[in-house]
């Protein structure tokens, strides 16, 4: 392929080439981070970068993959809106022998793929839920049921019914959550207890406020207590927070429930250290972003694929993968999961 | 400029995209004295007393404004009024959704205490000025509510409520009755002993002959001459406005033949279409032959343009009942399009808001109603529609650069030529005519006379709906008059009389099973 | 925020109208606050009756109070004959401001405040500007508006949400204001309500005697006494159920002055008549002298100031900026303003109406998501409802709908 | 996809004008044109000739299709007089309709087409009763659908994502038509180009001579000439430009055919003409004998049915439905629509003018996102463009906004 025009000419790299890094939109912090962190990497390596975010729209991403092969990119690293709407596109990047990393989210339904690192969503679920019960004593550190029988009562945000995320994110809940749910163990009180019953449209804060306003309102204003709400994002976790504040639960209180979250947002780490919100799923994306780095890096300057963990079924072929593990931050671990990673400094959550 | 003078407005030249609308026209006003301007349409008489009042601010327009002989500037309405300068348009300035006391005083509220309005007196004042006008109705009634003369009546209500010097009135009694014009212009003859001086434009020549002490006549943007009040008579006035003499008011009435009944409608009831409990027309019975020109005449609010609108395709009222027949046969004349395909055709009172598509041009104003019959294998015969028009243009004598112009650039006599090209165009068997000639000038107006007479001649029948008598008794063959919704009776022209024709336009209901 | 007969336009006694005509002026007149109390019924029954509950009163108003500032600003908007689309991006644009300024720059809340409002107001006069002098229809101007503003909101905020703003800020939009005492439901909220019980029943009464004076016919005191009536015990109940939760919401303090403030604006100062009269009639306004430039400029800087008030009041609320913030409620807000009695074609509208609008709105809104139906019900039965209120409006009032 | 004269109305020759008036018109027609050029040189050069290659323009074509299919209905229903802001929520029903019909009950892909088609068109007319004959404006209307048929697509396919569709369905919206000869350009594209080209130059022949033989001046020959070189070679460009990609575009040639099926609607029959003269003045049509009401109703049909086509194509581009499909479209499309000369006022646009002002939108999209600009600045920059477009041709026509 021809390789003039790049557009990121300012220089930096003397350019060994430029990687196209496609991003889902900006609504979560987390991609930026990533997007930073690879531009950064890649700079180091010699190599350019051509950024997109794609507004979580489906559609803007296909178009954004088509300009990005047209404009001769190099390499992809693909956070998909959709992982099934960019086979076209990635047909004509094959077919164009641009390597091509599915980042975090598997492209699925075709062979253009050639590798995959990521950790999964249900995960991400799961560490919500085995916060909740390791919070409440259901399960022990290990995740080994305790005995304890409850019952207690929880509620549940979803994301988003528009996104498929959301979806994987359940499963998370099912696997762990259900079966205690099914036992009895838990309840949940305003009954609300299927994904479109609980979901938020657009994972908003303000729609998951309004909700857990009114589920408080109905179900817990005659002095229920609750025990905890399965929230998969931050940034619904503080509008559950806010709907709780103005319920009149105080926070420190034996009313306020468990809270975990996801993504480790910055004011949401704060949270969890002022007591407020228990845990955030987290997965150390530097690492992930500046593996990915590597990894693409090593194949434009001529070298292989790395030895993968695994593989996985895209329904199309068996994809190279390599996982990074979840991991759940609470007030115990901040310091030594976020702070001493460098992910962020002690100056930044007031340490 | 002698000393007498109140205002004189010198050299004003304004135009319109290049296009000029007034060149150098120098007029004055004397104290105590009220001033006619006439002109054919487009003559640059509104556009005038726009420049006077503000409308176009200064600096949109060359010349000058001298008032009490002092050099005034007025960069918008509110000064022209607050030197007591103060405008009746000729489009009604009223707001529809709002009540007439609030009409009255929009742009000059009455304020209370804190700064906020005070309906009360607002009303009041309302009321006072309502009376003298001689208006009897409720300060709180909206005026969307109120019949086009009542209107204007509430828009001289309205520039009494402010502290009036000279009183301008553009064409003021065009929608008014004998009787309601009559009350007007007694009013401005009050003024004038207050001290108050008035311009007023019309097109209705009788009044000016009664009420001017001078007359300036425009022609094309430019004064022609200003007339003292010895030398004004209607045909002077012609002379001056047309720039020859006319000697004949109304055309000659063409040889022809008045054959069959083209038109019947029987047993013809309307009610009201906003509330359904008021009838409109009440078992009306009208006849129009082949050839024939039949006059309806009546008072505003008489029902004629009810009657007329909902026999062309109930396009006005509701709970309709009676039979239309066209050529002997009974029609179904329920949509607007049956009532074409039926031979009926309607030419509004209202051309520019009901009558046209101002942003159109000719050819597509023409064609609109035809276009079902021009089209042939599925597609619009532009030949055809093309040709239509540029033989309207030269039969009908229309003036305008050229049959793609929007109809909105003409002027409103040649408008009024291309509605009638347009219904003429369906070649119907009746046309019916609403008030043709309002707001049009002589000239024209002899022009659409002309028009109809051909019309009849050539074996359509011509229902033709007016309020001037003069002109229902110069054109027509026979005299329908209304009152109230009912047709209270009918004269031949040979037998007809203004008076005769008066006295059944207000002739008491004969029955009252109601 | 219950159509008072003091807020409708000076257009009341009909003398002489038939019973017909005096049926539908009643129906037209309470035909809002007829189906407002519908509304609350069938929900206070499908919900089992916690639609009723103090708490979910009290969410109700604080849920609800930023889409009706916003709709107090969109009803004048769509009265004077124009729409905004943009106000969802500036309200996003002004609390990401806000958020920005107190976090990173460590401004002062009401400094920031402040600021973001006078931001509200630019965007405003930027769409002003180009509908008023630039005469581009107000829909263009305000569909760039709301992809510029959300756009410019991305840039400013990117995808930093900005989380733990001050306490006094958030107390804007999440707070109380109560005496305090623990036990028993707040004397203070008890008594603002009585007093403003009190002034309504004062003022309806002062103006019915100066009616009566000018010898105008006041109507048939039982109707008369019976509104009073009604409406106070609202209005009682109401902050009983407030006191008995958590005090006044601060937004609903915001709210009452805001409503009161326009409405009078609307009804009783020129500038109010004035935005009646281009919204009816453009032309005809403009031949009485009427502005009607500096109306439009006007409208749309007011609109940029409430969106402003109101994405603070979001922020606040949320304690919590995004890039995201407000994204939709330009429909909200407009929903509120039609299903409120406002006329697409403009000169029609009041900011009661738009009030109780939001309102119903805002019930449905609730008693859906207390009965647990998915948001994508939520939004059908959102576009059923503004659809029928309108299609009955229209049917109700017989307007004659210009376009 | 060029304003060649043949495709405006039959306003031309003007005998006797000003100089200054023959500019302004051809200002006026042009302009559009004019502002194409413009962008696409801006663009070539900011992405260092990107934007032109072979592989772009196809591109160009693909990503723009669908929301050129409804920018052609949205221009219909606003020179009526209405506006839709209901497509974009059409598009995602339909094509979520689509994909559960073809996988989920393995219905045949045309048969899931045709009946994704009706029902684009039922939603269509169910907006469309409500406009025509229960005279709820357009805004509201389309307002309200909007959000039911948004909801009843989440509840339709809910979060799942249907994928893998059936191939000849993928097709219509990613497919190409050539030769399928492996070496040099494809000679079918090829052909098709020069065929259209043959077909222009000969209908403009025809058409000139006509106006000669109704006694107009038909305009300086040279003119005419040179317009005629300039569109042909633009399309035998193009079409070269596909031919070397990858041949012809199924989305392309579904929409010439719409284009050119479309503007000889508007322009030459019946109903295209009444529809201009609803949108002008509805009343005057009216008692022209137009039947306003039936237009209403036709143009929320079609509209409905071309959504659902371009929610066809979206999915099938995407080999993928789900719930959020389409949102946001109706902004394109009206902004398609605007830019392309139509006024919110009803009675003025062109269906070429909204294909051109669509295309200036997706090219400007298109270099941006080349040059690496972010999305929140194409956002910014689509307003501004927007604004500035309408603006523009605001003061170049001087036309009267009504509202
Ligand atoms: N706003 C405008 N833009 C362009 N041309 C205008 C405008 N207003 C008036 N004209 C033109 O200026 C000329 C004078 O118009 P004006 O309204 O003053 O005539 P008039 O004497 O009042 O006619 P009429 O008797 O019909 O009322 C006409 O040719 C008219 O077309
Ligand atoms: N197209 C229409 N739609 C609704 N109302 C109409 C229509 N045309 C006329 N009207 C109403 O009819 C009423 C009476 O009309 P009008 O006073 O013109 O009666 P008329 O007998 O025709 O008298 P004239 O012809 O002298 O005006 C007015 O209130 C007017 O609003
Ligand atoms: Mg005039
Ligand atoms: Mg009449």
């Amino acid at each position: 392929v021809g390789l003039t025009g790049c557009s990121a000419d300012d220089g930096a790299g003397a350019s060994g080439g430029t990687v196209g890094i496609l991003m889902p939109g900006v609504q979560s912090v987390r991609w930026q981070i990533e997007a930073d962190t690879m531009t950064k990497g890649f700079e180091e390596r010699g190599y350019d970068t051509a950024v997109q975010f794609a507004n979580d729209d489906a559609p803007t991403q296909v178009q954004q993959m088509e300009d990005m092969i047209t404009q001769g990119v190099n390499a992809l690293i693909v956070v998909a809106v959709d992982v099934q709407s960019l086979g076209g596109p990635l047909a004509d990047a094959k077919a164009a022998d641009i390597p091509i990393l599915s980042y975090t989210r598997l492209l699925s339904d075709t062979d253009a793929v050639d590798y995959y690192t990521t950790f999964d969503y249900k995960a991400y679920g799961a560490a919500s839920g085995h916060s909740i019960l390791s919070a409440l004593g259901v399960e022990d550190a290990d995740g080994n049921p305790t005995g304890e029988k409850g019952p207690f009562s929880i509620e549940i945000v979803n994301g988003s019914p528009t996104d498929s995320v959301a979806y994987d994110m359940w499963a998370g809940y099912e696997e762990t959550l259900q079966p205690y749910v099914d036992e009895g163990v838990l309840t949940i009180p305003s009954g609300q207890s299927t994904f479109d019953q609980s979901s938020t449209l657009n994972w908003t804060g303000e729609g998951a406020q309004s909700r857990m306003e009114n589920i408080i309102t109905s179900t817990y204003s005659d002095g229920t207590k609750l025990d905890a709400v399965w929230v998969p994002f931050d940034g619904m976790t503080r509008g559950v927070i806010a709907a709780l504040k103005s319920s009149g639960i105080q926070p420190g209180t034996d009313a306020w429930p468990v809270l975990p979250g996801g993504d480790g947002e910055l004011d949401s780490i704060k949270s969890i250290l002022a007591g407020e919100q228990y845990s955030s799923a987290w997965i150390d994306v530097i690492t992930l972003a500046n593996g990915a780095v590597t990894i693409v890096s090593d194949v434009l300057d001529g070298g292989d694929w790395p030895e993968p963990d695994t593989t996985t079924d895209n329904n199309a072929i068996e994809v190279p993968t390599t996982l990074s593990p979840v991991v759940n931050v609470t007030k115990d671990n901040v310091q030594e999961v976020l702070v001493d990673s460098g992910f962020y400094t002690a100056q930044e959550l007031g340490l | 400029m002698e000393p007498t003078d109140l205002l004189v407005m010198r050299g004003i030249t304004k135009d319109f995209q290049g296009i000029k609308a007034l060149d150098g026209v120098t007029i004055d006003l004397r104290r105590d004295e009220v001033l006619a301007v006439c002109g054919e349409n487009g003559a640059g008489k509104s556009t005038l007393m726009k420049v006077l009042s503000g409308v176009y601010p200064h600096g949109s327009f060359s010349g000058e404004i001298l008032l009490d002989g002092e050099v005034v500037e007025m960069s918008g309405i509110a000064q022209s009024e607050d030197r007591g300068i103060v405008i009746i348009h000729q489009e009604l300035a009223l707001t529809s959704t709002m009540s007439i006391a609030e009409n009255i005083h929009l742009g000059n509220e009455v304020r209370g205490r804190l700064g906020l309005i005070d309906w009360e007196e607002t009303r009041r004042r309302a009321a006072a000025l309502l009376a003298m006008v001689g208006l009897h109705e409720n300060p709180s009634t909206l005026v969307g509510d109120l019949s086009v003369g009542k209107q204007q009546l509430v828009e001289i209500a309205k520039a009494f409520s402010k502290d009036v010097r000279i009183l301008i009135l553009d064409e003021p009694t065009s929608a008014l009755t004998d009787e309601e014009s009559e009350h007007l212009l007694g009013l401005i003859a009050d003024l004038k002993q207050r001290g108050i001086a008035s311009i007023i434009i019309s097109h209705k020549l009788n009044e000016i002959e009664r009420i001017a002490d001078r007359v300036t006549v425009i022609r094309d943007g430019a004064v022609v001459e200003t007339l003292p009040k010895s030398e004004i008579t209607q045909a002077r006035i012609i002379r001056g406005m047309v720039g020859r003499d006319i000697n004949h008011l109304f055309p000659e009435r063409l040889p022809k033949t008045v054959g069959d009944e083209v038109l019947r409608v029987e047993a013809w009831s309307v009610q009201d279409a906003a509330d359904p409990s008021r009838r409109r027309v009440r078992d009306a019975h009208l006849v129009a032959r082949a050839g024939e020109i039949v006059g309806i005449c009546g008072l505003m609010g008489a029902g004629r343009t009810e009657l007329a609108l909902s026999v062309f395709g109930r396009s006005y009222g509701s709970g309709f009942s009676g039979d239309v027949f066209v050529d002997g046969v009974k029609r179904d004349v329920s949509t607007v399009s049956k009532a074409i395909d039926a031979g009926i055709a309607y030419v509004t009172e209202d051309r520019k808001t009901l009558g046209l598509h101002l942003d159109d041009d000719v050819v597509q104003n023409i064609a609109l109603p035809s276009l079902p019959r021009l089209r042939r294998r599925g597609f619009v015969d532009e030949d055809a529609e093309i040709g239509a028009a540029n033989a309207f243009k030269g039969s009908m004598r229309i003036k305008t650069p050229s049959i793609f112009a929007p109809v909105g650039q003409l002027s409103g006599g040649n408008q009024q030529k291309v509605v009638l090209s347009r219904w003429i165009f369906t070649d119907p068997r009746v046309l019916i005519l609403d008030e043709p000639t309002r707001g049009i000038d002589v000239g024209a107006k002899f022009e659409i006379y002309t028009i109809i007479q051909e019309l009849a001649a050539s074996g359509k029948s011509v229902v033709f709906i007016s309020s001037e008598l003069p002109e229902l008794l110069g054109v027509c063959d026979r005299i329908v008059a209304m009152r109230e919704g009912e047709i209270t009776g009918e004269l031949p022209i040979d037998q007809a009389t203004p008076e005769k024709l008066m006295e059944l336009m207000t002739l008491e209901r004969t029955r009252d099973d109601d | 925020m219950t159509t008072s007969g003091t807020t409708t336009r000076p257009t009341t006694a009909q003398p002489g109208e038939t019973l017909f005509a005096r049926g539908a002026r009643f129906l037209n007149r309470y035909s809002m606050a007829v189906a407002l109390v519908l509304v609350v019924v069938v929900f206070a029954f499908t919900t089992k009756g916690i639609l009723l509950r103090d708490q979910n009163i009290s969410n109700l108003v604080v849920q609800n109070g930023y889409i009706l500032i916003l709709a107090i600003g969109m009803v004048m908007v769509i009265i004077g004959g124009h729409i905004d689309l943009s106000v969802g991006s500036i309200a996003g644009f002004a609390g990401a401001a806000a958020a920005i300024l107190m976090v990173q720059y460590e401004v002062p809340w009401w400094i920031a405040l402040i600021l973001s409002l006078v931001v509200g107001g630019l965007a405003g006069a930027f769409q002003g500007f180009w509908v008023a002098y630039a005469k581009v229809p107000s829909f263009i101007v305000t569909l760039a508006g709301m992809l510029i503003f959300r756009g410019l909101t991305i840039a400013l905020i990117g995808a930093r949400n900005i989380g733990n703003l001050p306490e006094p800020f958030v107390f804007l939009g999440a707070g109380y204001v109560s005496t305090g005492a623990e036990s028993g439901p707040d004397l203070l909220t008890l008594a603002i309500g009585v007093l403003i019980v009190a002034g309504i029943v004062g003022w309806q009464i002062v103006s019915r005697r100066r009616r009566t004076r000018h010898g105008e016919k006041p109507g048939n005191p039982v109707y008369f006494i019976a509104g009073l009536v009604v409406v106070s015990a609202a209005i009682l109940w109401l902050s009983y159920s407030l006191a008995s939760f958590r005090g006044l919401p601060v937004v609903l303090i915001i709210l009452v002055v805001l409503g009161v403030g326009y409405t009078v604006l609307m009804t009783r100062t020129v500038i109010g008549r004035h935005i009646y009269a281009v919204g009816s009639n453009r032309q005809t306004a403009q031949l009485s002298g009427v502005k009607d430039r500096r109306i439009d400029f006007f409208l749309f800087v007011n609109m940029g100031v409430l969106a402003a008030l109101a994405g603070v009041i979001i922020t606040a609320r949320l304690n919590l900026a995004t890039s995201g913030g407000g994204t939709g409620l330009e429909l909200e807000a407009i929903a509120a303003a039609f299903v409120g009695g406002a006329a697409v074609a403009g000169g029609t509208g009041s900011i009661a109406g738009a009030l109780v609008g939001g309102l119903t709105i805002g019930i449905i809104n609730n008693g859906m998501s207390i009965m647990g139906l998915g948001t994508q019900w939520q939004q059908t039965v959102l576009g059923v409802v503004v659809l029928l209120f309108v299609a009955f409006d229209i049917w109700n009032k017989g307007r004659r709908i210009r376009r």
